[in-house]
């Protein structure tokens, strides 16, 4: 619907890397067995992207699709077509065990983008952020006091994904981690 | 053997009848000498072959049991045995803060027992433990927390507990340093306890351990006990690093390392060792006269008479017996109080640490006659230790004496069966 | 008279001046200077008071050790007491006050003290102040504490800001000296990833400073090429005035960053906490001098040796023309030399040895300075500031042999490793006999999560005094390090330097030997806190034998440098006193930090606005826009009541009460907890989930359940929904979303792991609105899109459809005894359609209301409240809920703990409503009150209130509570009493109100 | 300030990430049960110094439940395995045997 609003409405701010608020956002819990035929078939068919393995995040065109844990996974696709993907992904599982559920408006997403990307996000969670991490990894974690998911755009973008009711104060504490004069020039 | 035993005796009769009060007299006496004369302030002498009574763990609440065993009960022939230093455990690593404010019949009871034990206790022991009746105040930051307070402060109206709700103008009175209108968590009253407050927690120790040799009971440090002797199902003595000494009665005071005397005793108890964590800054010209305590942030402060801000904590979630806590933990305390008390910002921590302590099933102590006939256990006080010493102490001395105590009836093992908890942690849940 | 050389020292830019100030007075200094440094520059040789005594106190060392140069400093939101000047960068503009004194420096009224120290002993507190009894409290204790503490406390809000970092290496090391420098270097080349840290900004430690050579180049010239070949390593990061805090298990190290000390007016945060995790960690933190125990060792002038050395080479700053060496070790004679070669006079050194060869000493004979072997100070002479020293023999009781005027005593004791880090996390210690030291028990390490060692020592700090051992441990810690951290070492040797000949040193506890009480009283062991020998040896005396007792009877150690040139020298003492071996008194346990470190940067970045996260529903920002009174609901703020202008609270709840009632109230339920339940085994597991029956709930259709832990109290409750024949939704509580959620993945996951049911909680999907009053169904029809009538819709049933416009879900429900509707659409869309309802409501007196007029409404119909009735020691049964117990079922988390002798005994108290007999509200948390007392003296009690209210509509108070056989005593009247003891008569009645038939919410 | 490494995602978590669950293993006593049973399930834990088995969940990251064998003397971690078993795999077993022989924890040896 036309009078649907993102969590923070796509606000942005620049310190040493910019931080930006992502707009609607597409998003879908599944929670099956993703180890079987049927559930990888299905998954393939209705969004392009392949079943990821642990800690990845996969891409096709307009949609994604990132492991959350051994019996979940987080598909990303446009705002407006979340409801007919769930539906259509429940065509696809028919009698399957599984829990397909909208969680678009449950989420908010943000970009945190520029050269030293890596040393704002390790400000905030207990995870490395060295050249190990790489553009195709998912980590689910704690930013400063929430929990979130974040994986590379590429070698200057994080997305980070957090709860809707703690956007503000996960642009916030983004915001603060970006600060000119906070640079910490480590990685 | 039998001689150098009778030698002992003797000796420790001698030092007892030598045994100096302090007095302001008698340190300029002293000074005139240089010091020179002070007596000892316990004996350390080797244990006898046996006693009436014998208290495992010479921490505060080991020590108050003995010294009370002999003071109310007459029951001197009494041994205190200590695996390290008397008041090195949990005694000598807490935040120090005495009150009575609790909910629940029971606890008002004992603490406020201890509390009033505290007010008289330098004279008692002639040993200054420099109780400070500066009062404590549990801040109300939320809605929820004002009721529970209101509760609490009804309740401690009918347990002869003196506290009273007081509004966050009086909060900003009795404490000029808090920042009343926090954006996140306002201060919306408090509950005040007036003759609440702070004690030196060493001086706990030494004093009752002073007061306990004094009565010609032996303080036994640097001994472990290593087994637990039984006839027919009555307890007979113990095993230790210095011998096996046998007993009458044998009290177990060991707070987080009471699993393993239970063990030896052949028997199990509700109860995990985890890490509690402390800290305290840099001393600064004093600036707080008040005791703090803030739940909903859960941080817990005052300001030690050499002038550290001494800050207490949560605790670790899992089992820990290394006496260190994790950090995450002091950082989350400090934050939350630097939000409450913006100028404790550009203090310093000066050291942090951690202690074990016991907890329950339901977070409240053990009192209680155990499976095993003459022994009696002591634990699970968590984190309020150090201001229950007294009233456990005198509870525990009259449940070892008599067989039961009204302080301790309702800190029996027998509750977790029955489903009769004791719970302080009520009013604490968040709904609606 | 202390003065700046003409050759200024090597961290000194003479170039660019610096004004600063010290207790108001305008002073100079230069950029590189510490304020130390420039203090003493400017002849400032007294700078603070002690602690217990009052007594002048002037700078000892020049470094992390310092225990008396704390200054108050800045202002404003950016004072700060207690800054060590040795620790402190100089810049433009610093302001420094001395501390614990009045009315000034110079003339310290405390200072009586030290003239009644006699009478003030090690513990002379617990002797005294007993009687009279109130007089500790308001009499004793006020002195005591007046004249304790030492800075001033801060008053304003930190202006500053402060962040954490968080990074995880192969290798840490903590120290950028020689050893430091060599391990990072061969950790690095081994290929491990490397970050090296150093708590100052200089790098090469101490080597700057005592020189030597190595791989026959000067030292320096070492360290230069080594930071080069540091800096060309990818692997390897170095970073300076950062500092090794603490290690803590499992490899988490805590580094201390102060990023912005020395530049306050910079942009970016004050301190950054670095939050390391290293798979392994060396400490190369050298060693901190001792300071030998005589008779006036705490006047100001009276200086370790080593840092009289710094003063001269690193700040080219002279302490005083004349410097009097005492020593028991060779490395005190390289402050003779340097002083020597400052074109500065060395009367004498005076060497407690009974004699000594080494290359220093030879070297110290060659320059013609005068040595005097077994030789002692029998007392120093002056008061502010040192004029001259007594010289007696060590041997013996300290009989003046001669004197000697100087204005400097450089004294040395010993080094003793700094082993702080190695020990914080268990690592163990050995005594070592020859040089009188603790070093790290390499057999007995710190360890790590798999159980192996995680710490190493390098260096000094491993007990390494000369420079060839210190090159040669380091490059093996470093190699070693990164093996156990998973590289391959290279074979590369390590850099050598020559070796020289030392003399043993000698343990000296005491100056001299026999020094007689009088002079034990004025041989100070801790500077700060004014513990002199004679003070230890009390302790002892006194039976205080372990040296905890000790550190806890005298304070020894206590202070705010942690006991750094204390420890030892009190230990050795007290073991002297015990007859016992050093290692069997013991060493004290060390605690985390290192040295002191902001609570600023502990809080980090979570100050203000993002001091936590406070969690917003989509129509969040309109309710605080619109009056709300925010109420903290765990990370919420929910609107405790919508205020407008002119009313208090408490009107504007009454206004919302019956605005509810009789025309159309809003409330922005999004908080409530939202869990879907699905799969074939849905069913069966929210039967164990819940105390009611939800198997048997038919699609469409809603049902209240009870949620209780496994041992019997009331947890949550809620509304469940069937979607569809595998799909369940469950409302929770606001504060009950992330626990119940947490819980069914709990039982779940851990015990019924073979069920076939996912969880997913949807809480934030949705914004929930409760639509509630006569005219909730017209503002619906109104809107229009689904049929919302009686039939269509009935009671207890939910549909999915479009109102307004808008995908919805409305579940007909009511909490307020009202016809009530709760309607979900996306979050994304909340707002829009709570601004559609409202424009809607304008006709029918539409008007949001918030938690209270919740509270009132649900309290009014006899609808229990978690938190309130249920405080997590209730169970159903006392809330009269068993009709919400399923009897068919043969097992529900709670069942069986419900079944014990507590929870079956009819004597629990039970729910009922009561009234007051004249009206008014019930005071909250009230106890209904029977005759007589309890075994403790308290009062009997037979019931409390829970639920306490003003009720607009029926204009008096209504409340709940539990009774002792309150359903069976209806109409009976109870003692309620008021906290000031009056009693408030009150009637036991149905807990039920209003609306008893339910009739309104059924319409 | 624990690691423990997460069976499910393949982390080595921090601790901040984690919470504890208290002891591991324990069986379910309901309806029927004895109150001494009851009384042990809900109530009766091991508080050993030493090895230990104890259930944590990966709360701030995959959300799952795993089991972790840890010393409470030292903290080391002989291994984490997942929550949906009754006994700790014998590849810790061996693996405590091997550090700490002769150890014991209610029924596994």
């Amino acid at each position: 619907m036309s009078n649907s609003v993102s969590a923070l409405n796509g606000e942005n701010v620049k310190g040493f890397v910019q931080v930006s608020e992502l707009g609607l956002q597409g998003m879908i819990t599944l929670r099956a067995n993703l180890s079987t035929p049927k559930v990888k078939k299905a998954i393939k068919d209705v969004t392009g992207v392949l079943v990821p393995k642990m800690r990845q995040i996969l891409h096709d065109g307009d949609n994604s699709i990132g492991w959350m844990s051994p019996d979940e996974l987080l598909i990303l696709c446009p705002h407006s077509g979340a409801e007919a993907m769930v539906t259509a992904l429940n065509d696809a599982l028919g009698k399957t065990h599984a829990l397909v559920i909208n969680v678009s408006d449950a989420r908010a997403m943000f970009a945190v983008k520029g050269a030293d990307a890596r040393d704002a996000m390790a400000k905030l969670a207990p995870t490395d952020f060295g050249m190990g991490f790489q553009p195709g990894e998912i980590r689910r974690s704690r930013l400063a006091q929430v929990a979130g998911a974040f994986w590379m755009v590429d070698q200057e973008t994080f997305n980070v994904v957090c709860f809707r009711s703690v956007a503000r104060y996960m642009f916030d504490v983004l915001a603060v981690s970006a600060e000119k004069g906070g640079e910490v020039g480590y990685f | 053997m039998a001689q150098k035993d009778a030698k002992v005796q003797d000796l420790s009769q001698e030092s007892v009848m030598f045994m100096k009060r302090y007095s302001a007299f008698a340190v300029a006496r002293e000074a005139a000498r240089y010091h020179s004369g002070w007596e000892r302030a316990w004996r350390s002498p080797m244990p006898k072959k046996s006693y009436d009574v014998i208290i495992v763990g010479a921490g505060g609440h080991g020590l108050a049991t003995a010294y009370y065993l002999g003071k109310n009960h007459g029951i001197t022939n009494v041994a205190v045995i200590e695996k390290g230093w008397l008041g090195g455990g949990n005694t000598g690593r807490n935040t120090t803060i005495i009150r009575s404010n609790y909910l629940q019949d029971p606890s008002a009871a004992i603490f406020e027992k201890a509390r009033s034990l505290y007010e008289t206790m330098s004279q008692d022991l002639n040993y200054n433990v420099m109780f400070s009746p500066r009062g404590v105040m549990m801040l109300a930051q939320t809605q929820s927390e004002i009721r529970g307070y209101l509760r609490t402060a009804q309740a401690n109206a009918l347990q002869g507990v003196k506290t009273e709700f007081i509004t966050p103008a009086r909060v900003k009175e009795l404490c000029p340093i808090i920042e009343l209108s926090g954006p996140r968590y306002p201060v919306l009253g408090a509950l005040w306890q007036e003759r609440g407050g702070t004690a030196r927690h060493d001086a706990v120790a030494w004093g009752y351990a002073r007061a306990c040799s004094d009565m010609g009971m032996d303080i036994i440090q640097q001994c472990e006990v290593t087994g637990v002797d039984q006839a027919d199902g009555q307890v007979t003595g113990v095993k230790t690093t210095k011998g096996d000494i046998a007993c009458k009665k044998l009290g177990v005071v060991v707070a987080g390392h009471s699993g393993v005397l239970a063990d030896m005793a052949g028997f199990r108890l509700p109860v995990e060792s985890i890490a509690l964590q402390a800290l305290v800054s840099e001393p600064i010209k004093p600036c707080m006269d008040v005791v703090i305590m803030a739940n909903t942030v859960h941080g817990y402060l005052s300001q030690s008479d050499k002038g550290e801000m001494v800050i207490g904590g949560g605790t670790d979630g899992f089992n820990n017996y290394t006496q260190r806590g994790s950090f995450h933990h002091a950082e989350e305390t400090v934050r939350a109080l630097v939000e409450t008390f913006p100028m404790l910002s550009r203090l310093k921590m000066l050291r942090q640490w951690g202690g074990i302590v016991d907890m329950t099933g339901d977070r409240s102590p053990i009192l209680s006659s155990t499976p095993l006939g003459g022994c009696f256990i002591n634990c699970g006080w968590g984190t309020g230790g150090f201001k229950s010493i007294p009233g456990s102490g005198w509870g525990m001395a009259e449940l070892m004496a008599k067989g039961s105590s009204p302080l301790t009836d309702a800190f029996g093992l027998n509750r977790f069966a029955e489903g009769r908890f004791i719970d302080e942690s009520v009013a604490a849940g968040v709904a609606h | 008279m202390s003065t700046r050389l003409p050759n200024a020292g090597r961290l000194i830019d003479a170039s660019k001046q610096i004004e600063f100030s010290f207790n108001g007075k305008r002073l100079k200094g230069y950029e590189g200077d510490t304020l130390a440094s420039a203090l003493l520059a400017n002849d400032q040789m007294l700078v603070g008071r002690s602690f217990k005594y009052h007594r002048p106190r002037g700078i000892v060392a020049s470094g992390a050790e310092e225990p008396n140069a704390l200054m108050n400093m800045g202002e404003g939101g950016q004072f700060e007491p207690n800054q060590r000047a040795t620790t402190t960068e100089l810049f433009d503009g610093l302001a420094a006050k001395s501390q614990n004194h009045w009315p000034s420096l110079d003339f310290d009224v405390g200072a009586i003290n030290t003239h009644l120290a006699r009478f003030l002993p090690a513990g002379f507190y617990y002797k005294m102040f007993i009687h009279p009894r109130p007089f500790w409290k308001h009499v004793y204790e006020p002195i005591i504490r007046k004249s304790a503490g030492l800075g001033r406390a801060p008053k304003d809000r930190d202006q500053d800001r402060y962040e954490h970092f968080y990074t995880f290496v192969d290798v840490l090391v903590v120290g950028g000296g020689v050893a430091g420098l060599q391990a990072a270097l061969a950790a690095g080349q081994s290929g491990a990833n490397v970050l090296l840290i150093e708590q100052t900004a200089d790098w090469g430690g101490r080597a700057q400073v005592d020189g030597g050579e190595v791989d026959g180049k000067p030292v320096a010239d070492w360290i230069a090429s080594t930071l080069k070949a540091l800096d060309d390593l990818p692997n390897v990061t170095r970073r300076d005035r950062l500092m090794g805090a603490g290690v803590y298990d499992h490899g988490y190290a805590l580094g201390y960053e102060r990023v912005n000390d020395h530049t306050p007016s910079n942009a970016g945060p004050r301190h950054r906490l670095w939050r390391i995790r290293a798979k392994q960690i060396v400490t190369a933190t050298g060693a901190i001098e001792r300071p030998l125990s005589f008779a006036g060792n705490d006047i100001p002038g009276v200086m370790l040796a080593s840092a009289v050395r710094d003063y001269a080479v690193n700040f080219g700053v002279s302490v005083g023309d004349r410097t009097v060496v005492v020593t028991n070790n060779d490395d005190a004679y390289l402050t003779a030399i340097a002083m020597k070669n400052a074109g500065l006079d060395v009367p004498a050194i005076l060497d407690a040895r009974a004699s000594a060869n080494g290359d220093l000493v030879q070297q110290a004979i060659d320059m013609g300075i005068r040595l005097e072997f077994g030789r002692a100070i029998a007392a120093v002479k002056g008061g502010k500031r040192v004029t001259g020293v007594k010289v007696c023999a060590q041997i013996g009781e300290g009989a003046v042999l001669s004197e000697i005027d100087c204005e400097v005593v450089a004294m040395s004791g010993g080094w003793s490793p700094v082993v702080h880090l190695w020990s914080h996390c268990g690592g163990k210690l050995n005594w070592d006999v020859e040089q009188q030291m603790f070093r790290p028990d390499a057999t007995r390490p710190p360890t790590s999560h798999d159980g192996e060692a995680m710490v190493t020592v390098a260096g000094i700090a491993n007990g390494y005094l000369d420079l060839n051992n210190v090159l040669q441990d380091a490059d093996q810690a470093g190699k070693n390090a990164a093996k156990a951290a998973g590289s391959k070492p290279k074979t590369a040797k390590a850099p050598t330097a020559s070796e020289a000949t030392i003399s043993p040193m000698e343990p000296v506890w005491l100056m001299p030997q026999g020094a007689p009480i009088k002079k034990r009283m004025k041989a100070w062991l801790d500077f700060q806190n004014d513990v002199k020998v004679s003070d230890v040896q009390l302790a002892a005396q006194e039976g205080y034998e372990s040296v905890e007792h000790t550190k806890r009877y005298t304070t020894l150690g206590m202070a705010t440098d942690q006991g750094k040139l204390s420890n030892i020298n009190g230990l050795a003492v007290l073991s002297k006193a015990l007859n016992a071996d050093i290692p069997q008194v013991g060493t004290t346990t060390f605690r985390p930090p290192y040295t002191p470190i902001s609570m600023g940067a502990i809080a980090g970045e979570a100050r203000g606005k993002v001091f936590q996260p406070l969690r917003r529903t989509p129509i969040h920002d309109w309710n605080m826009a619109n009056g709300a009174d925010p109420e903290p609901v765990g990370q919420w703020h929910r609107p405790f009541a919508y205020v407008e202008q002119g009313e208090t609270v408490h009107e504007a709840v009454n206004r919302e009460v019956l605005n509810t009632r009789q025309n159309l109230g809003l409330l922005d339920a999004s908080t409530l907890g939202k869990i879907i339940v699905k799969g074939p085994d849905a069913g069966k597991f929210l039967d164990m989930m819940y105390t009611n029956m939800m198997s048997s709930l038919k699609p469409g259709k809603c049902r209240y359940g009870l949620v209780c832990t496994e041992n019997g109290f009331l947890m949550d409750d809620g509304v469940v929904a069937r979607i569809d024949d595998d799909t369940y939704l469950c409302h929770t509580t606001t504060g009950g979303a992330d626990r119940i959620h947490a819980h069914m993945e709990e039982w779940l996951q851990t015990e019924w792991w073979d069920w076939k049911v996912y969880t997913a909680n949807v809480t934030e999907q949705f914004a929930q609105i409760a639509v509630v009053g006569p005219n909730a169904r017209k503002v619906l029809e109104k809107l229009g899109g689904m049929d919302v009538s009686k039939e269509a819709l009935p009671f207890m049933t939910w549909a999915d459809g479009i109102i307004g416009g808008f995908d919805c879900r409305a579940y007909r429900i009511s909490f307020s005894g009202e016809l009530s509707y709760e309607i979900a659409v996306p979050a994304s869309q909340g707002q829009a359609f709570w601004d559609a309802l409202i424009e809607a409501g304008q006709e029918f007196g539409v008007m949001p209301y918030g938690t209270e007029t919740l509270h009132i409404l649900r309290a009014e119909k006899g609808f229990i409240m978690i938190g309130d009735e249920s405080d997590g020691t209730v169970i159903p049964q006392d809330l009269n809920l068993q009709w919400a117990i399923s009897k068919k079922k043969e097992d529900f988390l709670g069942k069986r703990a419900q079944l014990r002798s507590h929870m079956a005994d009819p004597d629990r108290w039970k729910l009922v409503g009561l009234e007051t007999l004249d009206g008014s509200v019930l005071p909250d948390g009230a106890y209904v009150v029977a005759d007589g007392t309890n075994a403790n003296g308290q009062r009997n009690m037979i019931g409390r209130v829970t639920s306490t209210y003003y009720s607009a509509t029926l204009d008096r108070g209504i409340a709940m509570g539990l009774v002792l056989h309150g359903p069976d005593r209806m109409g009976e009247v109870l003692d309620i009493p008021k906290t000031d003891g009056t009693i408030i008569k009150t009637r036991i009645v149905d807990p039920v109100i209003y609306d008893k038939d339910g009739e309104k919410q059924n319409v | 300030m624990l690691i423990l490494d997460c069976p499910y995602c393949g982390t080595s978590a921090d601790e901040t990430e984690l919470s504890p669950g208290g002891e591991a293993h324990i069986k379910r006593y309901g309806p029927g049960s004895s109150d001494t049973d009851f009384e042990g399930y809900l109530f009766g834990r091991e508080n050993p110094k030493g090895v230990h088995f104890e259930r944590w969940r990966h709360a701030n990251g995959c959300g799952k439940w795993f089991h972790a064998a840890r010393c409470t003397m030292t903290l080391e971690v002989f291994g984490t395995y997942a929550a949906q078993t009754f006994e700790p795999p014998q590849e810790i077993k061996d693996k405590i045997s091997a550090k700490r022989p002769g150890w014991s924890w209610r029924d596994f040896s």
